[in-house]
């Protein structure tokens, strides 16, 4: 095996006052399959270098096998928080390579559902934030508002994470009657729900301490390393796609890329919750509004693209999502490439978290807000 | 026997085993660990004599304080797997006598050495007589003493964190660190 | 700038490369004995300073690798798709540009992992998901023998 | 045997005479010594598996759910299923662990616990031990407890253990100082360090009451560090689950992590206790001055219910601090101690003498 090959070869180049810890790849912070191998001096943490590769399903190569529509059902599966969104970055892309033009209520849809689930992921996030810095009551309270939005995910779709429910031409199914109702009924909610979220957890001194002032990222470094998603734009890096290059009914909505220059692990926990405001905002503009119509195109059975190359970009929850797909007109992709926010995120870790603590890495790992399958792919 | 004699003779039995296992343990912490158990029977010998004070100060400053930090230091150099080295018989020979020689002494002392009970009556050992005699100026009084080893202690002190104080070779929080961390991630 | 600016002036800039708009985005194909030359130049030059490099990736067409390089300006936002082709399909190689982007440190580590691509000069070139002994699955001439995956 | 409720000297005393009267001093000795060691392990047995029970569902009760409800009306049986379930788990060991101190570690917390216990006063004239330096003797056993944390974390290695160890040590080594100099500002009221003389210049006035700021800053200061002594969250950075997997004892399985874990329990029943003996009256009820009718009524309450009632109401503090806090960092929790609480202290040190000395207290 490469692995054990490899930790030969570091511990010979390893100071005698530092030693190495596998945080990983089962560890409670790292939120699934990964493995970081720290070196430490005592509890000042050196350098971090990430394995990743223990849950890679090759979904590329798969992709390669299967048909376009297909394709989506894969997405799913990489950022499973941000299924929504993925799901529409190879529509978007399936549909900018045969020129159709999805109908009106269908980018309304989209654009709900987008927000829903950046919502419901930086909720999740910010659960897993106070429990990495040691409040577990946080879990709780995160994981009941979550509980809403994929009740309206269930009912909408019949999924509650792996959505599936965007085709190439529109979604899967029009929305349920109730859609419009409860989603208002949740912001109305999650608006009181949110200042609880703060006196929680943002005005505690103790966590403040914790992230306040650690794991600075310049604007220059999060460019360089291609940091996006609020980790970049905690430092100042404008890349919200939403604003930039936007897709479905953004162009329509009225929002603010939230954008902070500190780039410490507070600023990056203050724009995530910022984001969640801005997400009602969406939402609120939108969910009164949806044209009548259809919520579909009707497509051929057999989706073929044209030869040629298609990137779609898209913001997800954690940043910037790219389909790459290159056609060589078959039914389906000659190569596909995802183009996922984790992978570029993970990498910056050890630019942000050596020197500090280990209790650092994990509150600076926590803001980085990773899933691992979107890095494996 | 009364139960006084078999609890003495419990402690000084464990004294003397862990003492001799102390220095024969070629484990480290081992040794450290037995040692805790010399210096606990002895806090226990102390509580059989109702001399409670003196107990707790053992407890406090040898089991919880000396042997902790001893734990300590330990634990930030060594590792499970290393054992002591055994010495060369030459040297075990030569420490044998001089232990020999060192008990041969005590034994003798203590031998030689008429055990009369003192004149004066007894005076109760409780935390009350304690604390007087321990601020008490006057001839039997210990506040000099207690004042004199306060500044030693302070001194000591001063002198460690001079010495444990290191160049600050890595940034405190918020700073990169010397170590680049770029080049360092191929390893 | 606009694409028709960014073409004339790519085009004026890289005398060797051959800058065309493509479906979406406009495209420059280097040599591959350029790349390196042009990654600097697109980061460094003001007017273009290409900054961020959004996706790095390799696609294996029959007769060499390629590999593809999509860029932003965060300053003027335009973008541009950089690509090479490599000279020998079987063992291609091109130069890296980790020193011009950081972030293709990891992204050709995948390349390299998923398609065989070295990369000369990366400091850290090893396999990223599988292991050494592993085949290159992205190559089309790949056969997966537990799991066939054909097209 | 004239069972009284209000006084247990009285009891106890007849059941010295009633052993006297049958067996030798030797023997009556023997004798008592097993059933009050028999009466410890249960009731540390019994009030572990409470206080797992009670964390369980005051966490829930915080975090908007039920907590154990399966087994047993409420789940009150869960604990008891948890403690089978420990019982029957493998009792795995590192290969490379140092065996002896592997196993020795838990007991060492364990004895250390039991030693503290000791002294405790439930109620009048249930006691074990009253020596004339109680107060100090909990403090010098319960120093004992860390050396088995130590030792846990070093012979299991783990380098998550060993760091967990180290934090563990540097964090009770200097919280076992405010917790001592919080207790003397009391010592220092009270005049005495005998329990059992504490609990009794209480009769009148609570010290908290009777010492005013002095010994209001001391009582929290006292339930910061007493907190951060057993190691409970927000001070948990021993076993901080989401850096160090579960700190020092990550290698421990089955009976010998239940030990760490009732351990722990325990240590914030001594925490409380003595926060309830030294600060809120032990035993104790609750007297306003002139108020005859009040504290006639007050003293109704049999001394074992008002000792139990403040002790579970600091235990329901020390757990609501766990289960809103997020986690310190090491440095900040020296930092907190060295900077903030030790100075605190001792000026308040200060001010109680000048408040005894002036007796303007109570």
């Amino acid at each position: 095996m490469s692995e054990t090959k490899e930790i030969i070869i570091t511990s010979d180049k390893i100071h005698t006052d530092e030693y190495l810890v596998n945080m990983g790849p089962q560890h409670p912070s790292t939120h699934g399959v990964l493995r970081l191998l720290v070196r430490l001096e005592g509890e000042m943490v050196h350098n971090i270098q990430p394995h990743v590769g223990y849950i890679h399903s090759g979904i590329e190569k798969m992709c390669e096998a299967i048909s376009y529509p297909q394709v989506i059902h894969l997405t799913d599966r990489m950022d499973y928080l941000s299924a929504h969104m993925n799901n529409e970055a190879v529509a978007l892309c399936i549909e900018n390579a045969l020129q159709v033009e999805v109908p009106e209520r269908v980018k309304y849809i989209r654009t709900i559902m987008d927000e829903l689930s950046r919502l419901a992921s930086h909720q999740l996030w910010w659960c897993v934030m106070g429990m990495d810095l040691g409040a577990l009551t946080t879990f709780f309270y995160g994981l009941r508002d979550r509980e809403h939005i994929l009740d309206i995910f269930e009912e909408t779709c019949g999924a509650r994470m792996t959505l599936n429910y965007s085709v190439p031409g529109g979604v899967m199914f029009d929305i349920h009657p109730n859609f419009q109702k409860r989603v208002k009924e949740f912001i109305k909610e999650f608006r009181k729900k949110l200042p609880e979220y703060d006196q929680l957890l943002t005005g505690n001194v103790i966590f403040q301490e914790r992230t306040n002032d650690i794991g600075y990222l310049s604007l220059e470094d999060a460019i360089a390393w291609g940091v996006t998603g609020p980790s970049g734009r905690g430092s100042g890096f404008s890349c919200d796609v939403r604003k930039h290059q936007p897709y479905s009914a953004y162009p329509l909505v009225q929002f603010e890329e939230k954008l902070a220059t500190k780039g410490d692990t507070f600023t990056r926990y203050r724009l995530r919750m910022e984001e969640m405001y801005e997400s009602l905002h969406i939402i609120e503009q939108l969910i009164d509004n949806i044209p009548e119509g259809d919520y579909a195109v009707k497509m051929k059975g057999v989706v073929k693209l044209p030869e040629g190359e298609f990137y779609q970009r898209v913001e997800t929850a954690r940043g910037e999502f790219g389909v790459y797909i290159v056609s060589d007109g078959k039914k389906n992709p000659y190569r596909v490439k995802f183009r996922s926010p984790g992978f570029s995120n993970l990498f910056a870790l050890n630019k942000m978290a050596a020197g500090h603590k280990i209790a650092d890495l994990v509150a600076i790992m926590s803001t980085l807000d990773l899933v691992i399958p979107d890095i494996d792919r | 026997m009364t139960l006084n004699d078999i609890m003495f003779y419990l402690f000084a039995g464990s004294i003397l085993t862990f003492s001799v296992l102390t220095v024969t343990s070629r484990r480290i912490l081992r040794s450290a660990v037995y040692l805790l158990f010399v210096l606990v029977s002895t806090a226990g010998i102390y509580f059989m004599l109702n001399y409670n004070f003196l107990a707790a100060v053992q407890l406090t400053v040898y089991a919880g304080g000396i042997i902790v930090l001893i734990i300590f230091s330990i634990l930030l150099t060594s590792h499970v797997s290393e054992k002591a080295v055994v010495a060369p018989v030459r040297q075990q020979i030569f420490s044998a006598l001089a232990t020999a020689a060192g008990a041969a002494l005590t034994i003798l002392t203590f031998l030689q050495y008429a055990f009369t009970p003192s004149a004066s009556p007894a005076v109760e050992a409780n935390v009350h007589n304690v604390g007087l005699a321990l601020v008490s100026y006057g001839r039997d009084g210990f506040a000099l003493p207690f004042e004199v080893i306060s500044i030693l202690l302070l001194a000591a002190m001063v002198g460690a964190i001079v010495l444990a104080k290191k160049e600050k070779h890595l940034a405190t929080a918020g700073n990169q660190p010397k170590i680049n961390p770029d080049n360092s991630s191929k390893s | 700038m606009i694409n028709e600016e960014l073409q004339a002036y790519l085009a004026g800039k890289f005398s060797n490369a051959e800058v065309k708009p493509g479906k979406q985005y406009l495209e420059i194909l280097v040599q591959a004995a350029d790349l390196h030359e042009t990654a600097v130049q697109l980061k460094g030059v003001p007017e273009l300073s290409f900054d961020y490099l959004i996706c790095l990736t390799g696609v294996d067409y029959p007769e060499s690798m390629q590999i593809v390089y999509h860029l932003e300006s965060v300053k003027h936002r335009h973008m541009v798709v950089l690509k090479v082709n490599t000279a020998d399909r079987v063992d291609p190689k091109v130069d890296t540009v980790s020193d011009v982007w950081q972030t293709a440190k990891y992204h050709e580590r995948e390349v390299y992992d998923l398609l065989g691509v070295k990369f000369n000069h990366h400091t850290d070139l090893r396999r990223l998901f599988l292991d050494d002994d592993y085949g290159f699955p992205l190559r089309k001439d790949f056969k997966d023998e537990v799991r066939i995956v054909e097209r | 045997m004239g069972f009284n409720i209000y006084d247990f000297s009285g009891m106890t005393h007849n059941m010295h005479l009633w052993f006297l009267e049958r067996m030798s001093p030797t023997a009556t000795t023997i004798v008592e010594w097993t059933i009050i060691g028999v009466s410890y392990m249960l009731f540390v047995a019994l009030f572990g598996l409470f206080l797992v029970y009670a964390e369980r569902k005051v966490c829930a009760a915080f975090q908007q759910r039920l907590g154990p409800m399966r087994v047993g009306y409420w789940g009150l049986l869960q604990t008891i299923a948890d403690f089978i379930k420990l019982l029957m788990k493998e009792l795995i060991m590192p290969k490379s662990a140092d065996k002896f101190l592997y196993n020795l570690a838990p007991f060492i917390v364990m004895i250390a616990t039991f030693l503290a216990m000791a002294v405790l006063p439930f109620a009048k004239g249930l006691q074990t031990l009253d020596f004339d330096i109680g107060i100090f003797y909990v403090t010098a056993v319960s120093s004992v407890g860390v050396i088995g944390i130590l030792i846990a974390g070093w012979s299991s290695n783990n380098k998550y253990s060993l760091i967990g160890a180290m934090r563990s040590g540097a964090q009770i080594l200097s919280y076992e100082l405010s917790v001592s100099l919080s207790l003397v500002t009391i010592i220092i009221l009270a005049g005495s360090m005998q329990l059992s003389v504490v609990v009794e210049s209480q009769r009148d006035a609570w010290f908290i009451f009777k010492g005013h700021i002095p010994a209001l800053i001391a009582f929290v200061i006292f339930l910061i560090a007493g907190t951060a002594e057993t190691n409970r969250g927000p001070f948990d950075l021993a076993e901080a689950e989401s850096e160090l997997t579960a700190g020092f004892h990550t290698e421990y399985s089955g009976i010998k992590f239940a030990f760490f874990f009732l351990a722990e329990y325990i240590n914030m029943f001594i925490v409380a206790a003595m926060a309830t003996t030294v600060f809120l009256g032990g035993w104790m009820p609750l007297h306003f001055g002139s108020f005859e009718s009040f504290n006639v009524v007050m003293d109704f309450i049999p001394p074992l219910v008002w000792f139990f009632m403040k002790v579970l109401g600091v235990i329901f503090l020390i757990m609501w601090f766990k289960w809103t806090f997020p986690r310190l960092r090491v440095d900040q929790i020296l930092t907190l101690e060295w900077k903030y609480l030790l100075p605190i202290n001792l000026i308040n040190i200060l001010l109680m003498s000048l408040v005894v000395l002036t007796k303007f207290h109570l």
